[in-house]
């Protein structure tokens, strides 16, 4: 099962990924890590700030790591 | 028992250190303490022509508001707290943030300003860029 | 780098920490921090009407030169010093005492603003009459 | 052999002596103990502060104690 996440993007992830919010498709279940990858599929050029990008689901900072994210809102 | 605080693009009004620090005063506070920062003209030796501060507004306000429920569990005796930031271009010498803390006796303001000053810097999603002659660098908000 | 002080019976116009901060304000500090110390309307329980205070003047701007001196020995980064202290009678929520000092990151700043206002009240020559409805008490300035 | 002071009292201790400012003629060689006890000599109103007063001469803190006290300026 998919759903859509709103993503947001500041400072040198917007200028990386060119925008400032899109909406993306993702697992539900996913990981924090396997969704920061999803995200470099689609923006490659991100890949360069993986060690110091701060990273928020659902306004609470989330470290890359394996917990399982629970995606509910819009909001990314 | 106020807590203000407002992360937005507004330009800081001059004197408005003095209408900070005046959102605070209370009758039964005997101190009030404050903490500005400052866009400053060298980063490690590079001039620096401006900063520009970007936030992700709504988380950023949430943060902030965390950072108040701490400062009154950690100094009980704390009345108001006041913490405005600047977003956008922040010129040299203008100020980006600004915060004010009123209590009875001196040392809780004092102690809290500096806990929320560094706080803010490391927990509330705010990043500027450092605009040197040529060249610019995003940096998160931690200095 | 620039110390400012002033022990006088003089009322701090309005805005004025707003002035005494930049006093402080230099292009190559990215910090100002504030101690403003105010009368409040009690004491121990006690409402209080009014604060009056008295110095030995000359020698108490010697004493916070003194402070002065120790500040730019323990944190050599600090810039601007400013310490101003009105004498005689001060209202409830109005200003007896404004310190500010930058330096170019924070914690300097912040440090020596805590340090000044703890030793000015320690050393400095500076009493205050805390006059309640119906009696009143002499103290040194030390809370 | 003897000097002028110039003797400066603030706060309580001026209530209590009655006057802010006077001249008072001390010996030259004297502690800090004796002096306050010819001060209180004079004002013995004074008497009743001896443990909280804050004594200076020339301009520098003294406590009460035996330290000789070089008396040269007409200030204390």
């Amino acid at each position: 099962m998919r759903c859509q996440v709103s993503v947001l993007y500041f400072a040198r992830s917007a200028e990386l990924a060119g925008l400032r919010s899109e909406t993306l498709s993702v697992p539900r279940r996913i990981t924090a890590r396997q969704l920061w990858d999803e995200i470099v599929r689609v923006h490659p050029r991100l890949a360069v700030i993986r060690d110091q990008v701060v990273f928020a689901v659902q306004q609470e900072y989330v470290l890359l790591g394996d917990q399982l994210l629970v995606l509910l809102g819009p909001e990314m | 028992m106020i807590n203000t605080y407002a992360v937005n693009g507004r330009k800081f009004p001059k004197s408005f250190s003095n209408e900070v620090s005046e959102l605070v005063v209370s009758p039964s506070c005997g101190a009030v303490s404050l903490f500005i920062g400052i866009t400053r003209n060298n980063f490690e030796g590079k001039k620096v022509i401006h900063l520009e501060y970007e936030a992700y507004i709504s988380m950023a306000e949430t943060e902030i508001k965390k950072i108040c429920r701490n400062i009154r569990q950690k100094w009980p005796s704390v009345k108001h707290i006041a913490v405005h930031h600047r977003l956008g271009v922040v010129p040299i010498t203008e100020a980006s943030v600004i915060i004010a803390v009123s209590s009875p006796h001196r040392a809780e303001s004092l102690e809290a300003v500096m806990y929320c000053i560094n706080t803010l810097k490391a927990s509330v999603p705010i990043w500027k860029k450092e605009i040197y002659e040529d060249e610019y660098s995003w940096k998160e908000n931690k200095e």
